[in-house]
């Protein structure tokens, strides 16, 4: 099962390259999509009850896993009806080649997050997270404009050395089990934790933090990130956004798992709290009288990467709280930056400024965009508002009442400085030019996004006791 | 508890009847002063009397709100008399925060006068409705100041009960406190009754007008009720001066003919005032309350010693 | 009816009736009677249950299950939820019998003022969810579910005031609610999740029964203080009503202004249950900012021309009156004055509920006049009393009593919040006696001032002769408006002749804020409430008074000739609409003479040469706290943020440095 | 086998020198070239004879792709691109140096303390990689030139790997060619990425200080 999980997106992927007829490009991606969250619906609690595992216990689909890879394939998912369409649409000019590469890319992208997800050898996830920069590179290149150029470029190298240093932990993290005889295997490392030489451990996890928290875009290293989210495809932002921060955050998370179960106390917590406050205050910053509306959003991942780092470091109900959130930033940034793609083919513009009215010229866009604010910046009933309460309420159980009062104060600036934009946009009057040109939304473009909507708007007064369940036993497994 | 005092009906036959006889007193002291003969001191009585056996003349613009203001606005003063004690003894009725009841039912007849006098839709009796709402807004802070220090200082929460407690132990102990307040309530008195040097009552020129202006339009019997509402009110705002300044607790004989005196007597000093100043120009009159506010801020000050 | 099915129709009723409204919403007429028959119900509902518990005692709990998530969320109605279910529950169910009317003509009518562009079915939708959201809040029993709560009502209010986005500075309206809002709910979730860890859990039962430090006490306060009155309206966070009562639909405003910035009180009371004895400057604080609230509130309103900012800016002066009431009331508590508590914090309440009847009345009549006119500019209606009789008369009810004139309901809430001013004059020493006269001159400066800008509003608008021509063309207000209206009027008149009556029926609301029994408590409500009985004999004597003078003016006029005449005019000849004074000008002196704490810009024109040019002077009142604190602070951060922007410099070689840098520093942080 | 290590090491060393100190990019593509193919040869460094077929195939692998394959694909960039052979420096090649020496000090310091398990089959081996990673961001940091950077990242690669090495840490075959299908990868798409900037932007000369366009 974890196999096929793997193997259909990467050999699909491969198929796509060759493909040259855009009809049949559709059909593999959409395909791939449906049957990927098939596959991974049916994984939910496991095979016959037991944690799904292939590869002598390399992969292995655990809860954490599980709840990542559900959030990936989910948005994949519709991210892809959505692709369909857009791949209809505006890219119709683009010669076939660069669609196939475009779909072989995204679908490669999949099964390289897939791979995070599933991955307990920690060499194996490295190479798994540096995988998923290569296959996303092509794909925010997709336009080919010097813009989009220069975001490729700087997320490649940015990224790249990031995650070098990552790699650099994960030599450190061999040597901390030297007395394990060097392995990588999350199992071992966590079932004898006791066993590991701290200070190196200690050193890894430094390394992990700054090596994957690049990727993640925790401030400081954020800063490939709003450009390679503002200048990719909807699609891609989307899933950048919304999949691969947090697979990204899984490897932080999987070393602070074996820090948890080799007893370092509060460890880290500091590094990751800090790190959380950083990216938020850094995050509102830019937000705050931000002209672009996809570099908005982007910053805004940046925020609740910070958010989760906050709660991961708090741990406690903050664990919890992260997951939660996790779940729901996806959910709500998925959303919007697939809403922004509609705007953008709308209105042919980024700048926030020369948006107007557009609830009166794509209704079901202007709502969502409006309705995914909302949700995304906790306003309920919102899944983000819960796990955002929990996240401040184990600050604050935990006595750090300080970083309670900062945290909520930080998320009211960005607040402040999100409704702003959202609500101009919303509403006025279309410009003139605009509303001539006439654009139209296909339902195609605003059903995935209402059902995403849908998503974390119940999440916002109804958890189902199964995520409730996973999200838990999540927390249990990182050591929350 | 309510303490109804049958006593304190035979202040309000006193004020019913010889209310306008202090707008005489004043008119007859301004004569004086200008060396002319002036009118005889029972003139506002054949006003009034005359005024009531004529018909009306009312605007096409207005509607039942000009008749009803000075029919509510002589009831509201009428009620608000049943609250005054006079010379020292208790009123008609007397509770706790009684003065606030007298001081809103006040409220309320400028309230329907001012309705009416905009019910007009004329732009002078607007004017004068404008600054009579001004000025008055400046007046309340003052009066109720100084009736809350004495409220303190007597430890009395009704009108009957402070101006009962208002002696000479009082004014021997807090004299330059109670000098003050006087003095401020003076000040209000005249600008409430449409005094100088607020307003001017005898002039005749619209636009320097207050509460003369807002009336312009009312006759016969309805002009008769404003002009007794107002020497009901000259009178029930006297009797709170004069209330300061007498000694309580004199048997009824005494109190009630030396608290007619007095207020004849305040009326004379009123007309003594009229006569030696001129009218504040209008933007100076806000000054001029803000002046009696300071004065209970003083004695404030003075009483918290 | 049990109260569990009460309880769940003043919760779902309104919500459903608005969804059920949306689902119908291609007919507007049945959208329209859906929306209201569930805002009605739910109201009946409420009033229901509110009455029973304040009636018969006792307290309403139900448990519902959240699913099977495991979570239970309780529903109480103590007597305090009960009190405020009551103004909720009128005005609420009233302003949507009246809203049937209003959204359906206001359809298509002419832009600006009106609510043209909107669907009614949205409305009604969030009226539904705005009354839903209140009805929770105030039954919710920990504070989870009041947070979720507390958001919704939020939320709804902004959909309210955001549908009409056509023009900017509505958006602008709804943009600085929301900031507002979310500002003041960051407060109330620092408030809830500090205290609740103090206190181990979260339910309100656990709440209540933590004991503070001090310090934490003296914190969580001001946090409830910053949350609660950013709802409520406490200056200086009072900003956004002025802006967000006229963008939305006129009963809204009506419901918004009238309770829902009382849930902002009512969330301050239910804090203090938690929070243990108050110290003495809670009071002070209290009493500072009702006084400030009070008057500025004034100042500002008279300085407007449109009718409904002027509304939403003498809600703020009334909430300084409720806090003026409060504030005295704990400092009785704080000073050990028993009946000055009483009195002030009964007073407070009161007048809770009168401000939602006078000030419903009050809105719901601009709305007629929106409505009929299409403008909400003072200056250019007059004379519509003749035309909207029914509008006219409500609106005087209303005025008389905002104004806190007796014999209306407005003057026995600030009656006893006086007297509890008075009862500290005679207990206290010192400066302990200072609260006593700041209260007592606020609320006589209030006073005076809510009378000038009353008899403006009421002066201007109904009385004199038509400005423009919209306003000489109007029409009566249809029925279900009328009905609207004189419903809250009469409830006005009802309030005033029931209080004086029905007040000890406050000891069980009061319980939990005062440190005495029950029977301690309804002694002192009862001797306390004994001057009311004067004030009603006193109201009942100016009726007869009225009655009697009525019937002798008529006698006397009977048979003697009666004239009617143009208004006298000097003799001028030909008088316009055009000369009668206006609001502006009638409101000027005072304008004037707070000009320095009001700022505001004015247009005046060169006139320059012998014969100069027409020319218009135009007066823009501004909003000092807008003008000088939010306007300042909001740019001065945005300028700071601008600043730092430096760190995106867009190069790749300074991006990398931060990950070496990045580096380093954790390196050192956690290994040194 | 340890005269061959430390010689290797010092190789690696001094290429680290001669791309700090040198003006000319070819001489950075040959020197990093020269540092893959030393590289590549440490695996064969190993105490007890030959090594393992899958080492062999590792070091040969690495060997290839570092030494033939990335040079090409680099001289084939400047050529087509017509870059400037210069690198233009942020830092000045003898402060660079000079920065180096000092870093290479350090490196020394920390590498003697590091508490290491096991043996380490050469004291060089720890200060090597630190200052091969340390060159390789230097590199990246203070030096104009796109391609630099590509050079940088492949330094600093070195750099992590040699301590791979070094510490014979146990990761496996498949997980190793992993790294270097991903390193591999990477470069290639970075190199393609910059082909294609400078195709779609006439002025730019692989200066990637011109690319900052995006900002805020």
């Amino acid at each position: 099962m974890l196999n096929w999980l793997l193997l259909l997106p990467m050999v699909v992927g491969l198929l796509a390259f060759a493909v040259r007829f855009k009809p049949v490009l559709q059909g593999m991606l959409l395909f791939t999509a449906v049957a990927h969250t098939t596959l991974t619906v049916r994984l939910w609690g496991g095979e016959g009850g037991q944690e799904a595992v292939a590869w002598h216990g390399w992969l292995q689909l655990d809860a954490a896993g599980t709840l990542f890879l559900s959030i990936t394939s989910l948005l994949f998912l519709a991210a892809a009806v959505y692709g369909v369409s857009y791949l209809r649409g505006e890219c119709h000019r683009y010669p076939a080649g660069h669609q196939a590469v475009f779909v072989g890319c995204l679908l490669i992208f999949l099964g390289t997050m897939t791979l995070v997800c599933l991955a307990q050898h920690l060499g194996l996830l490295w190479v798994a997270i540096e995988a998923t920069t290569l296959a996303s590179a092509p794909l925010i290149y997709f336009h080919r404009s010097s813009r989009s150029l220069e975001a490729t470029w700087k997320y490649l190298v940015i990224c790249s050395v990031g995650i070098a240093l990552a790699l650099l932990g994960t030599f450190f993290l061999s040597i901390a089990a030297h007395r394990l005889e060097g392995t990588l295997i999350l199992g071992d490392l966590v079932g004898q934790a006791g066993l590991l030489l701290t200070p190196w451990l200690k050193v890894a996890f430094v390394l992990f933090v700054v090596g994957y928290g690049t990727k993640v875009g925790l401030a400081p290293l954020h800063t490939w990130l709003p450009d390679a989210h503002s200048e990719a495809p909807a699609v891609v932002s989307c899933l950048l956004s919304g999949a691969l921060l947090n697979n990204a955050f899984l490897g932080i998370l999987r070393l602070r798992q074996i820090c948890g179960a080799a007893d370092l106390g509060a460890f880290g917590h500091g590094t990751l709290i800090g790190l959380g406050l950083l990216s938020m205050a850094t995050a509102a910053i830019f937000i705050v009288g931000q002209t672009d509306y996809k570099r908005l959003l982007a910053y805004s991942s940046v925020e609740h990467m910070g958010v989760l780092a906050v709660g991961f470091g708090l741990g406690g109900w903050g664990t919890i709280g992260a997951l939660f959130h996790a779940v729901n930033h996806s959910l709500g940034k998925g959303l919007l930056f697939l809403t922004a793609g509609n705007i953008l083919e709308g209105y042919h513009t980024k700048a926030i400024a020369e948006v107007r009215g557009v609830r009166r010229l794509l209704p079901g866009t202007g709502l969502m965009w409006l309705f995914g604010f909302l949700a995304l910046t906790g306003a309920p009933p919102s899944g983000a508002f819960l796990s955002e309460l929990l996240v401040a309420a184990a600050a604050f159980k935990a006595g750090q009442n300080l970083v309670g009062v900062v945290f909520l104060a930080l998320l009211t600036v960005v607040f402040v400085g999100m409704a702003r934009p959202f609500l101009e946009m919303t509403g006025g009057e279309p410009p003139a030019a605009v509303a001539e040109r006439r654009p139209q939304e296909s339902v195609l473009r605003v059903l995935p996004i209402s059902l995403l909507w849908l998503g974390v708007f119940t999440l916002g007064w109804y958890v189902p006791p199964e995520l409730r369940d996973l999200l838990t036993r999540a927390a249990a497994l990182l050591g929350g | 508890m309510v303490t109804v005092n049958f006593a304190g009906l035979v202040p309000i036959a006193l004020a019913l009847v010889m209310a306008p006889l202090l707008q005489g007193v004043i008119n007859r002291t301004k004569a004086f002063f200008a060396g002319r003969q002036g009118a005889p001191v029972w003139q506002p009585y054949f006003d009034l009397a005359r005024l009531l056996g004529k018909g009306a003349v009312y605007s096409r613009t207005t509607t039942w709100v000009f008749v009803a203001g000075p029919v509510v606005g002589l009831a509201s003063i009428l009620a608000a008399l049943t609250l005054m004690p006079l010379g020292g003894v208790g009123a008609f009725l007397a509770f706790s925060g009684d003065l606030v009841l007298m001081l809103y039912l006040l409220g309320l007849m400028r309230f329907v006068t001012v309705l009416a006098a905009l019910d007009t839709g004329s732009s002078f009796e607007g004017m004068g409705a404008s600054r009579e709402v001004t000025f008055a807004a400046l007046a309340e802070p003052p009066v109720f100041l100084t009736l809350a220090i004495l409220a303190q200082k007597t430890g009395a929460l009704s009108l009957s009960g402070i101006l009962a407690g208002i002696g000479p132990t009082l004014w021997v102990t807090a004299g330059p406190m109670l000098a003050l307040l006087t003095t401020a309530l003076f000040l209000v008195f005249l600008a409430e009754n449409a005094r100088i040097p607020v307003d001017d009552p005898t002039t005749h020129l619209e636009l320097t007008m207050i509460h003369e202006v807002m009336v312009l339009d009312h006759s016969g019997p309805d002009f008769a009720m404003i002009l007794y509402g107002a020497s009901l009110k000259l009178w029930l705002l006297g009797s709170l001066v004069v209330g300061l300044i007498l000694p309580a607790g004199l048997p009824w004989f005494v109190a009630w003919p030396a608290a007619v005196g007095a207020l004849i007597l305040l009326a004379i000093l009123t007309g003594v005032v009229e006569s030696t100043m001129a009218r504040l120009r209008m933007h100076k009159v806000p000054q001029f309350l803000i002046g009696a506010l300071i004065m209970t801020l003083l004695a404030l000050v003075l009483g918290a010693r | 009816m049990s109260h569990a099915v009460l309880i769940a129709a003043a919760i779902l009723l309104p919500l459903v009736g608005g969804l059920l409204g949306r689902l119908v919403g291609f007919h507007s007429g049945l959208a329209r009677l859906t929306a209201a028959a569930g805002g009605v119900l739910g109201g009946l509902a409420g009033l229901g249950l509110g009455g029973d518990i304040l009636w018969n005692g006792g307290q309403a709990i139900v448990n519902w299950p959240w699913f099977a998530t495991g979570y239970g969320l309780t529903l109480a109605v103590d007597p305090l939820s009960a009190f405020f279910l009551l103004p909720v529950s009128v005005l609420t169910a009233l302003a949507a019998v009246y809203g049937v009317a209003y959204l359906g003509h206001s359809h298509g009518g002419s832009s600006g003022a009106g609510h043209g562009a909107i669907d009614p079915a949205n409305v009604g939708l969030f009226a539904g969810l705005l009354q839903t959201g209140m009805v929770l809040v105030l039954l919710v029993q920990d504070a989870l579910g009041f947070l979720f709560s507390w958001e919704l009502m939020s939320i709804a209010a902004f959909f309210v005031i955001a549908l009409d986005d056509g023009q900017a500075e509505n958006r602008s309206a709804a943009w600085t609610y929301l900031v507002a809002t979310h500002i003041g709910s960051a407060f109330l979730i620092l408030f809830f999740l500090f205290l609740g860890h103090r206190a181990g859990g979260l339910t309100f039962t656990d709440l209540a029964r933590v004991t503070l430090s001090g310090q934490a006490q003296a914190l969580l306060f001001v946090a409830a203080l910053c949350g609660f009155g950013a709802k409520a309206g406490f200056v200086p966070l009072h900003v956004w009503l002025p802006d967000a009562h006229p963008a939305a639909p006129s009963h809204i405003s009506a419901v918004m202004s009238g309770v829902m910035i009382k849930t902002g009180i009512y969330g301050l009371l239910r804090a203090l249950t938690f929070l243990g004895a108050p110290p003495a400057w809670w009071g002070w604080v209290l009493v500072i900012i009702g006084f400030t609230s009070g008057i500025l509130g004034m100042v500002f309103a008279l300085a407007q021309r449109d009718l409904k900012r002027l509304l939403a800016y003498s809600s703020v002066e009334n909430i300084g009156i409720v806090t003026l009431g409060m504030g005295i009331g704990l400092f009785g508590v704080a000073t050990g004055q028993t009946t000055m508590g009483v009195l002030g914090l009964a007073g407070s309440l009161l007048h809770v509920l009168n401000h939602a009847m006078f000030k419903g009345v009050l809105f719901l009549g601009a709305g007629a006049l929106v409505q009929g006119t299409g403008t909400r500019d003072l200056d250019h209606l007059g004379g519509l009393s003749r035309r909207m009789p029914g509008a006219a008369g409500s609106f005087l009810v209303g005025a008389v009593a905002i104004c806190g004139l007796p014999p209306l309901n407005g003057f026995v809430s600030e009656f006893l919040i006086y007297l509890a001013a008075f009862h500290g004059l005679l207990g206290g020493q010192g400066f302990a006696l200072l609260p006593s006269f700041l209260v007592i001159a606020g609320l006589a400066l209030i006073g005076g001032l809510a009378a000038a800008c009353f008899t403006n509003v009421y002066g201007i608008a109904f009385l004199g002769e038509p400005r423009t021509r919209a306003a000489g063309e109007v029409g009566a207000s249809p029925g279900l408006m009328t009905l609207g209206m004189s419903g809250l009027a009469l409830a006005c008149v009802l309030l005033a002749i029931a209080l004086p009556v029905v007040l000890p029926g406050l000891a069980p609301v009061l319980a939990p804020l005062l440190p005495i029994d029950g029977p301690t408590l309804l002694l002192e409500l009862l001797r306390a409430g004994a001057p009311l009985r004067g004030v009603l004999a006193l109201g009942a004597l100016l009726l007869l008074l009225v009655g009697f003078l009525a019937f002798v003016r008529g006698r006397l006029l009977a048979g003697r000739e009666v004239g009617e005449t143009p208004t006298w005019d000097c003799g001028y000849a030909a008088p316009t609409a055009r000369m009668s004074y206006t609001g502006s000008s009638f409101t000027q002196p005072l304008n004037d003479l707070f000009e320095p704490v009001r700022t505001g810009t004015v247009e005046r024109p060169a006139l320059v040469g012998l014969f100069p040019a027409p020319g218009r002077m135009a007066t823009h009142p501004g909003d000092s706290f807008v003008g000088h604190l939010f306007t300042p602070l909001f740019t001065g951060a945005e300028t700071l943020f601008q600043r730092l922007r430096w760190v995106q410099s867009g190069r790749l070689q300074v991006y990398v440095l931060y990950i070496a840098v990045t580096l380093l520093v954790l390196l050192g942080w956690n290994l040194w | 086998m340890t005269m061959l290590l430390e010689g290797l090491l010092v190789l690696i060393v001094l290429t680290n020198l001669l791309m700090l100190g040198s003006s000319r990019l070819g001489v950075y593509i040959r020197a990093g070239a020269l540092q893959g193919v030393g590289l590549a040869f440490l695996f064969f460094t190993g105490e007890g004879g030959w090594p393992e077929v899958s080492i062999t195939v590792l070091a040969l692998v690495t060997m290839v792709v570092k030494g033939g394959v990335f040079p090409m694909l680099l001289f084939r960039t400047i050529r087509q691109a017509g870059v400037r052979r210069e690198v233009e420096p942020y830092v000045g090649f003898t402060a660079s140096l000079l920065i180096g020496v000092a870093a290479w000090g350090f490196a020394s310091w920390v590498g003697g303390r590091l508490p290491l398990p096991g043996v380490i089959r050469s004291d060089l081996l720890v200060p090597t990689a630190m200052f091969t990673i340390f060159t390789g961001l230097f590199l990246i940091v203070a030096r104009r030139n796109a391609i630099t950077q590509v050079l940088g990242y492949l330094v600093l690669e070195n750099g992590v790997f040699t301590f791979g090495v070094a510490l014979e840490t146990s990761t496996s075959f498949l997980v190793e060619m992993g790294i270097l299908l991903d390193i591999f990868v990477g470069v290639f798409v970075m190199v393609i990425t910059l082909f294609q900037i400078n195709r779609e932007i006439e002025e730019i000369h692989m200066d990637s200080s011109k690319l900052s366009a995006l900002k805020d």
